[in-house]
């Protein structure tokens, strides 16, 4: 691993207001992870089993953990792998090279997302202030996922429990600052004297 | 606003789409065969039909596929959605 | 607040009260005729300056004008009414050129008050790129004699001091262009103008009268079917805009048109706060305070082909957002009244007009977002093309075969600029 | 005036706010128009063209005439008095047919909201909530929104409903709602427009009610935006007034909502009250006012009153006038309230009534509104002497008296959808009303939309001028147009002018109902898509550094890119005259991240490429870095840029930085429906990749100083290859690429990396003086060698030959997209414009981009107009290099005219430029080996 190359997360200069956002909110930058883009052609996705560990879900929508991080179904004949322990040139080299026989195509994509934790009992009436996708837990609770826009900006959104409190939010680096800005911005409802209760 | 049908991810928002235009509109086997008014037909010219329309959508800020849709202009409703390849519906408006 | 405390507020002159009557006369409801020499399809303001200047100048006047609807109730009643002839390229600035200076005498010429004002246009520059491009119009403008000014952001401000000019917006103004002589002018009133005078010259205005096919020659048409019967005529000019394909359709002509909606939308009456029409394509807004007061602003156009007369929801979100951006003041200004126009859209962004492969068939469309300002112009020279048979010069370079020789007028390249 | 024992506002407490400069009293739950009225005043403003007294004619947003402007907490134009919940110091003053916007900035902050629901019921009235409760009932998300403060809809309190008040059947019902998780009940929350497919846009005012104690940290206002699975449209009715001579002025009420004045706010609009009705609800309300203590006469169109209203009536005392009709009014000096009705009797005989208030019904007119903005088409109903929803409409109910329904039984029976309804004790039964719109009389005085001041005798004249459609007669007379927007006079409009043309009223139809119901302020449309979060900005994984840096930046699409770093003192220009001299003579450094990048990969990635760049791809070897130009099918140039081949099977496909989304969209566009039998996949690395051209002649020692391993000899590491290597263990891919003719490196790194690679860089440059350069020294460093920016050099309809880049269209490719366009006429123009570069000759004038270039005029000036152009100005710099300004210019059969000498007007002045070859700098290619 590159020990003296230092990384520099991208919301490094967002830390402090995250650290002051009201009760019922929390969002935190999480640590960069390996992130591979991987494309296996229907009938072939067997092919990818066995460096991702589990079988790629194949229902849209939806994510499934594996070793070391997540699957996310982003399309027909594409997922979004991550890996916590890996080295984002070695997952893309070990995909690739199980795939790629079969016409499938895996890419470093590390860099191209990150990603930003948003908990709280408030996370629900938050994001439905920009996102327009039913996040009702019983239609988008844990394992539920999607590709759609938050705010102005392009996200693939994971649901992690089943109460609406919980999710995983992936950006693009360039957007993130916008982002959070705009988290930060429509937390700001949430400040007490905040509502009874927020639709 | 229109909620279409992604034949992969479901009904999304219509700002999640990207229109195409016309479907079915297949790339001349040789270009260089063509008359100039043959190639500016397929170059400028399509369909532009009071009812019912078969286009092309992609699902941009979503899966990223590209699909097909009959929809009613004089409505917007749509009609069906097929996925590319598949041959255009009937469906009555 | 004390001379209000009297209770009345109606010191000042009422925000109605100076605008003109409309005349006590502007048309008959005629029984259409089995035959006419001239049939001009559709009563927009195209086709009712097309009949105007087809009595005026030519002295033909055995005109049927046939509307499906009510006369000039498709674009015409519902654009914004810019009015400029800024545009890049020779071809587009004659012939706007040539709208603008018929719009300067075009009151006397009709007798009808159409408040036609000419309090300038300012097109908005927001990026390195959009400064290029605006220079570039002005000075091909110039160049061409219309009148044409690049201005920085203090200038923009003196004509239009509610435009936020600050350095920190998201899309600072970086300048703008300015067209002294173009502005804006009544809509109805300046169909109604061309409909009263064509009417008195003799021509049929026939309404709720809808062309559902034609009757051919060989190479002619012999007649128009409609739902009010079949008419015989000489010759046919088609001024349907965003229905024009509908109607080539039953010609079996193909053009390179998109019927898209395009919405617009009111505030409620404001004391005067917008001097000019200021158009910014960037942060996508074109707004100005029409006479009686309220703010008339136009929206994006809707993504995807329809002929509904109707738009979505979005489009007018982001409108607003685009508005109090760069019209601070305007956020507790109230939308009033939003609505759409299906506008027939070619490639290059400029109209198609001359002939078809009928011989006595002329066409006249696709002039998309923008067509409203070239309204006495378009019928001068639709009126010239029909009465020589030979398209006027003016509208020669917009012919169809443009496609095939790759000759575009793309207004939508450099200039960017719609409306 | 205030009556006790009515009313639930509350009383125990007291608020002051000033109106045309007076101040007043009221309650809490007093509208602005209730307090006004409860004070006396009756006069709000006056009209917009003839300046007539107008006052509150309606207790809610039907109301035409109460217009307000509220001058604080906050400037805001044009509100119906009737809606404005008084706060403690309220200011407002009347209007006479304008609002004022403020003058400054509103700092209240707005947002929306987004919701799915089963069931979406618009109205609390009965029929409403009946059908909320059910669907709450059946398990539904439900979402039941009314626009007044409280829900009950029109419910006065005086009815019963199974057996009790029918108060605490509302509040029952809410009580049960409200124990649904799944249901959200809003009040202050109008649906204002219906759009397709179930969505529902509606307003709540979330703060304004709360006066001082609003929190600041809420929006003030949400625009809600709902998906519904089915809608159910419980609007109501709006009263309708009928047109009689001098029927404006202010004391001339809607009779129910006179009553709902007393019932709400314990407000009596008059003592002497004559209620001018053809339909049974007015009696209540002359029955209601009759027991708050007014004196009240019924002018009853109809030749006989209602057998129970009748009897009603009479045990108070109420005269009935039957077969009578108000044909006119007299007014009171100063307010110009009305002072009398003029009644015609049956037997044609004029009585003078004095009175203070006339409450006025001439029937219901169905709230429709929502149903027909997507075009649901609207019946008339002879029975209602209106409009009602005239079709079945997918996943839409109308319930209630939007449905025409005007009895409260049948109200709760339409709105329990199924369920056993309540029922509606003692209400006694409608009977048939008279169809009254218009009472005869001088047309000039008769209002038909009092906020436009539109009479009788204008729609006369329209129809005389020839008009023979509502809509025109709406556009000759601006009946409609106002604020209210026609909610009580459109169908009088209609109705009148079917009688002056002699046609039936069905034939006439309505004009068109239009999102919004009721006006909205354009900053709750904005939401938070303002000032910074108007639109995303993108920025680089180094932007920070470039802050630090002083950088000035420039928005390239989103992105913020640092345009250029000044050093204290220095302007725009010295800047890049120092960036552009260090970058030719030493090195430097660009934050180039934001070029697109896309990776190409699979067995047919090289056939895809044949296939989208005019140039050849599928015979670059791995290793090396090529090239190529992409255009439209017309043939006009798209993008440009390098790419990479990584392997047989894989390549990285470099864009502009405005062209990545596009061009990856484009590709993908082409892939799956045009070639979905290409073995090839396609991914954005925009993002992944840092990437940092090191140039100059003094790169090669930076780079070999960083990264030892790499052999950067020219013999090693030619120019357009690319080489993998790493620093500390992070794979770092270095190509020799070069966008200003140096010498130079672009170093590629996982963005994460950027920072550290960056400052490293920087070290190991330090000794060679490696200077960061922005946008702008780019452009310069480009522009010198002739290299075009797509965008900017190029407009769209500009060829690659155009751009003197023959060279990159294959001729051995038998097709590729926009090959067949080459060939059409206009393309083999010899007078195409051509990019060549332009010197002006003074050597000393830097011209303006943008500039239009033109044949040199012998006389020194320009010819009258219109001058033939020849091309205009894309890029003009000065040099460093050169030691004088230069351009790039699209000149006509440029490339025949090198050495012309043409003329560019500036200003009034004419600049003599001469034509050369677009590449000035180093024509021979000299430095790109260092
Ligand atoms: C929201 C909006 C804003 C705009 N803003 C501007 C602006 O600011 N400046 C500007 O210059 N332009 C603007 N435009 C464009 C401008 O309105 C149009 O280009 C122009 O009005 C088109 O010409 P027209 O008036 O003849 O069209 P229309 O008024 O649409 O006339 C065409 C007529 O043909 C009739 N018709 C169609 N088919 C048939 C048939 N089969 N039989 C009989 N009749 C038929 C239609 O009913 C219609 O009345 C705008 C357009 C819209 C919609
Ligand atoms: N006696 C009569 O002749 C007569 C005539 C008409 C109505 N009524 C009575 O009126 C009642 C009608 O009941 P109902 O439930 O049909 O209607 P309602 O009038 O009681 O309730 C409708 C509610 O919807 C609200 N509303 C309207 N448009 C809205 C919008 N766009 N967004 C949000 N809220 C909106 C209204 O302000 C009102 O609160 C019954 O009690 C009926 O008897 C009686
Ligand atoms: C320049 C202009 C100004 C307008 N001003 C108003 C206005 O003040 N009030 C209003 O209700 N409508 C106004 N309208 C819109 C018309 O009422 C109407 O919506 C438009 O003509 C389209 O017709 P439709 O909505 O009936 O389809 C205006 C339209 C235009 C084009
Ligand atoms: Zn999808």
């Amino acid at each position: 691993m590159a020990d003296t190359l230092h990384r520099s997360p991208v919301l490094r200069h967002r830390e402090d207001a995250f650290a002051r956002l009201p009760e019922g909110l929390e969002i935190v930058a999480e640590p960069d992870v390996a992130l591979a883009d991987l494309r296996v052609p229907e009938g072939a996705v067997a092919s990818a089993t066995g460096v991702v560990g589990v079988a790629l879900p194949l229902e849209p929508n939806t994510w499934v953990a594996r070793p070391g991080g997540q699957v996310v179904w982003l399309g027909p004949d594409e997922w979004l792998v991550s890996d916590a322990d890996e080295r984002p040139e070695a997952l893309e080299a070990a995909l690739r090279a199980a795939v790629a026989p079969h016409d499938g195509a895996a890419v470093d994509v590390s860099a191209q997302r990150t990603a930003v934790r948003l908990r709280g009992r408030h996370a629900r009436a938050l994001l439905a202030t920009g996102c327009a996708l039913d996040l009702h837990p019983s239609v988008f609770g844990a394992g539920r996922s999607a590709q759609t826009t938050l705010g102005l900006v392009g996200v693939v959104l994971l649901a992690l429990d089943d109460r609406g409190e919980d999710y995983r939010i992936l950006v693009r680096p360039s957007f993130a600052g916008y982002l959070a800005d705009w988290l930060l911005d429509a937390a700001v409802e949430f400040e007490p004297p905040g509502p009874a209760a927020a639709l | 606003m229109q909620l279409i049908r992604c034949p992969w991810c479901g009904p999304r928002e219509e700002v999640e789409f990207h229109y195409g235009g016309q479907a079915h509109v297949a790339y001349p086997d040789d270009p260089a065969a063509l008359t100039d008014e043959q190639w500016a037909r397929y170059v400028f010219f399509r369909d532009n039909p009071k009812g019912a329309f078969a286009e092309r959508w992609s699902h941009s800020a979503g899966c990223r596929r590209w699909f097909n849709a009959v929809r009613d202009t004089r409505t917007y409703r749509f009609l069906a959605v097929y996925k590319p390849g598949e041959a255009r519906p009937e469906v009555a408006s | 607040m004390s001379e209000l405390a009297s209770g009345s507020s109606a010191q000042r002159t009422p925000p109605g009260a100076h605008l003109p009557e409309h005349p006590d006369f502007l048309w008959r409801t005629p029984e259409p005729r089995r035959t006419y020499d001239v049939v001009i399809v559709g009563g927009g303001g195209h086709g009712l300056a097309t009949a105007h200047y087809l009595a005026k100048n030519h002295g033909i006047t055995n005109v049927a004008v046939l509307e499906k609807g009510w006369l000039a109730g498709g674009n015409m009643a519902r654009n914004t009414t810019i009015i400029r002839s800024n545009y890049l390229w020779d071809e587009s600035a004659a012939i706007y050129e040539h709208a603008l200076k018929l719009w300067e005498g075009l009151e006397d010429d009709l007798g009808y008050p159409i408040l036609f004002s000419q309090r300038g246009v300012l097109n908005l520059a927001h990026s390195e790129q959009d400064v290029r491009d605006s220079v570039r119009r002005v000075e091909a403008n110039r160049l061409n004699g219309v009148d044409a000014e690049w201005l920085g952001p203090d200038e923009v401000a003196k004509l239009c001091p509610i435009v936020n000019v600050s350095a920190d917006i998201r899309y600072p103004v970086q300048g703008a262009t300015y067209q002294p002589r173009a502005g804006i002018a009544k809509h109805d009133y300046v169909a109604w103008g061309f409909a009263r005078r064509a009417d008195a010259a003799g021509i049929d205005l026939i309404q709720d009268c809808e062309v559902t096919g034609f009757t051919t020659d060989g190479d002619r048409v012999t007649g128009v079917r409609t739902t009010r019967g079949d008419i015989a005529c000489g010759r046919v000019a088609l001024c349907a805009a965003g229905h024009t394909s509908v109607l080539l359709d039953m010609l079996g002509v193909a053009a390179p048109l998109q019927s898209h909606p395009l919405q617009a939308l009111v505030s409620e009456l404001l004391e005067p706060v917008h001097p000019t029409v200021v158009m910014s394509n960037a942060v996508h807004v074109y707004v100005s305070q029409a006479h009686k007061g309220e703010l008339v602003m136009g929206a994006g156009v809707d993504s995807y082909n329809g002929y509904g007369q109707r738009g979505a929801f979005h489009v007018i979100e982001r409108q607003m957002a685009a508005a109090v951006e760069l019209f601070p003041v305007f956020a507790r200004a109230h939308l009033l009244r939003t609505w759409g126009g299906i506008v027939d859209v070619t490639p290059d962004a400029s109209p198609i007009v001359g002939r078809t492969p009928y011989e006595n068939v002329y066409l006249n469309c696709g002039w998309g977002t923008g067509g409203f300002k070239a309204t006495p112009g378009i019928g001068w020279c639709m009126a010239d093309t029909i009465a020589h048979d030979e398209p006027h010069p003016h509208v020669a370079p917009f012919s169809l075969d443009r496609f095939t020789t790759g000759a575009l007028v793309d207004e939508h390249g450099a200039a960017a600029v719609a409306h | 005036m205030r009556v006790d024992g009515y009313g639930r506002i509350d009383r125990s407490r007291t608020l002051g706010f000033t109106f045309d400069g007076r101040s007043y009293t009221g309650h809490p739950g007093d509208t602005l128009a209730s307090a006004l009225l409860a004070n006396g005043v009756h006069r709000i403003g006056s009209s917009v063209t003839l300046g007539r007294p107008r006052g509150i004619s309606a207790a809610w947003s039907e109301d035409a005439t109460g217009l307000v402007q509220v001058e604080e907490p906050f400037p805001e134009p044009m509100l119906l008095a009737t809606t404005v919940e008084l706060v403690d110091g309220l200011v407002a003053r009347g209007l006479g047919g304008q609002g004022r916007l403020a003058e400054v900035a509103d700092t209240a902050r707005y947002d929306r909201m987004h919701h799915h629901v089963d069931t979406l019921v618009v109205g609390a009235g009965p029929a409403g909530l009946l059908a909320a409760r059910a669907a709450a009932r059946r398990g539904e998300r439900v979402a039941l929104l009314d626009d007044r403060p409280e829900p009950g809809g029109s419910l006065t309190g005086t009815e019963r409903i199974d057996g009790r008040p029918s108060r605490e059947f509302v509040a029952d019902v809410v009580a049960e709602l409200a124990t649904h998780p799944e249901v959200a009940h809003l009040q202050r929350t109008t649906a204002f427009g219906r759009y397709d497919d179930g969505f529902v846009l509606a307003l709540q005012h979330r703060t304004d009610h709360l006066g001082a104690d609003a929190p600041r940290t809420l929006s003030r206002q949400r625009v809600h935006r709902i998906r519904a699975g089915r809608t159910v449209i419980a609007t109501g009715a709006h009263e309708r007034p009928i047109v009689f001579a001098d029927n404006d002025r202010p004391g001339i009420l809607l009779a129910a909502s006179a009553r709902d004045l007393l019932h709400r706010y314990g407000v009596l609009a008059g003592r002497e009250v004559v209620v001018f009705t053809g339909d049974d609800a007015a009696y209540a309300a002359a029955v209601d006012l009759a027991d708050a203590g007014a004196a009240v006469t019924v002018v009853e169109a109809r030749p006989q009153a209602p057998a129970h209203w009748a009897g009603a009536a009479a045990d108070r005392g109420i005269p009935v006038l039957t077969g009578s009709l108000v044909a006119g009014t007299e007014g009171a000096p100063g307010d110009g309230r009305v002072s009398a009705a003029v009644v015609t009797g049956a037997d044609g005989a004029r009585t003078v009534l004095g009175c203070d208030l006339l409450a006025v019904s001439g029937g219901w007119n169905p709230t429709a509104h929502l149903f027909s903005h997507v075009r649901g088409t609207l019946a008339y109903d002879p029975a209602l002497g209106a409009f009602r929803p005239g079709e079945d409409l997918d996943g839409v109910a109308v319930v209630g008296a939007a449905n025409g329904t005007l009895d409260l039984a049948g109200c709760l029976r339409e709105g329990a959808s199924g369920e056993r309804p309540p029922s509606a004790d003692g209400e006694p039964e409608r009977t048939p009303g008279a169809i009254v719109w218009r009472v005869e009389g001088p047309h000039d005085r008769q209002f038909v939309d009092v906020q436009r001041d539109a009479t009788v005798a204008d729609i006369a004249r329209a129809v005389g001028a020839g008009m023979r459609s509502a809509e025109h007669v709406k556009r000759y007379t601006t009946i409609g147009t106002a604020h209210d927007q026609g909610k009580t006079s459109g169908v009088l409009a209609s109705a009148i002018t079917a009688e002056l043309l002699g046609v039936p009223i069905e034939d006439l139809g309505t004009t068109t109902f239009r999102p919004p119901y009721t006006p909205v302020a354009f900053a709750a449309l904005a939401g938070r898509e303002r000032g910074q979060l108007f639109d995303p900005v993108r920025t680089t994984a180094l932007h920070a550094w470039h802050v630090g840096a002083g950088a000035v930046f420039e928005d390239v699409g989103q992105w913020k890119r640092p345009r250029y770093y000044p050093r204290p003192g220095e302007d725009m220009e010295a800047a890049v005259l120092r960036e552009c001299a260090a970058v030719r003579d030493g090195v430097g450094i660009l934050d180039g991240s934001t070029l697109g990048k896309i990776d190409v990969q699979g067995r047919d990635a090289a056939v895809l490429l044949d296939r989208v760049y005019t140039n050849m791809m599928s015979n670059l070897a791995v290793g090396r870095v090529r090239y190529g130009v992409m255009c439209g099918p017309d043939g006009m140039v798209i993008d440009d840029g390098t790419v990479l081949r990584l392997a047989e099977d894989r390549f990285t496909v470099i864009t502009t930085t405005g062209g990545a989304a596009k061009i990856l969209d484009w590709l993908e566009e082409w892939v799956q429906t045009e070639w979905p039998d290409l073995r090839v996949h396609l991914a954005s690395v925009t993002e992944q990749w840092a990437v940092f051209p090191v140039v100059g002649p003094r790169s090669r020692h930076v780079i070999s100083r960083l990264f030892a391993d790499l052999d950067v000899s020219n013999d090693a590491f030619g120019f357009m290859c690319w080489r993998d290597t790493e620093l500390d263990g992070v794979p770092v891919r270095v190509a020799r690429i070069s966008f200003s003719g140096e010498l130079a490196y672009e170093v590629n790194v996982n963005a994460w990396y950027a920072p550290a690679v960056w400052e490293r860089l920087l070290a190991a440059g330090e000794k060679h003086g490696i200077t960061p350069y922005g946008t702008e020294t780019m452009h310069v460093l480009r522009a010198e060698k002739g290299y075009p920016i797509i965008g900017q050099d190029t407009d769209g309809t500009v060829t690659p030959h155009d751009l003197g880049m023959a060279w990159a269209v294959s001729k051995k490719k038998s097709d590729f997209i926009g090959k067949r366009s080459f060939s059409r006429a206009e393309n083999t123009d010899p007078l195409r414009k051509q990019l060549v570069g332009l010197l002006p000759t003074d050597a000393r004038t830097k011209i303006p981009e943008g500039s239009q270039v033109v044949e040199f005029c012998p006389d020194g000036a320009l010819p009258a107009p219109p001058v033939p152009m020849l091309g205009h100005v894309t890029s003009s710099y000065r040099s460093a290099a050169l030691g004088r300004p230069f351009a790039l210019a699209l000149v006509k059969g440029g490339r025949q005219r090198v050495g012309d000498v043409v003329h560019v007007p500036v200003g009034d002045a004419l600049v003599p430029a001469e034509i050369t070859s677009s590449v000035l700098v180093d024509p021979e290619g000299n430095r790109r080996d260092g």
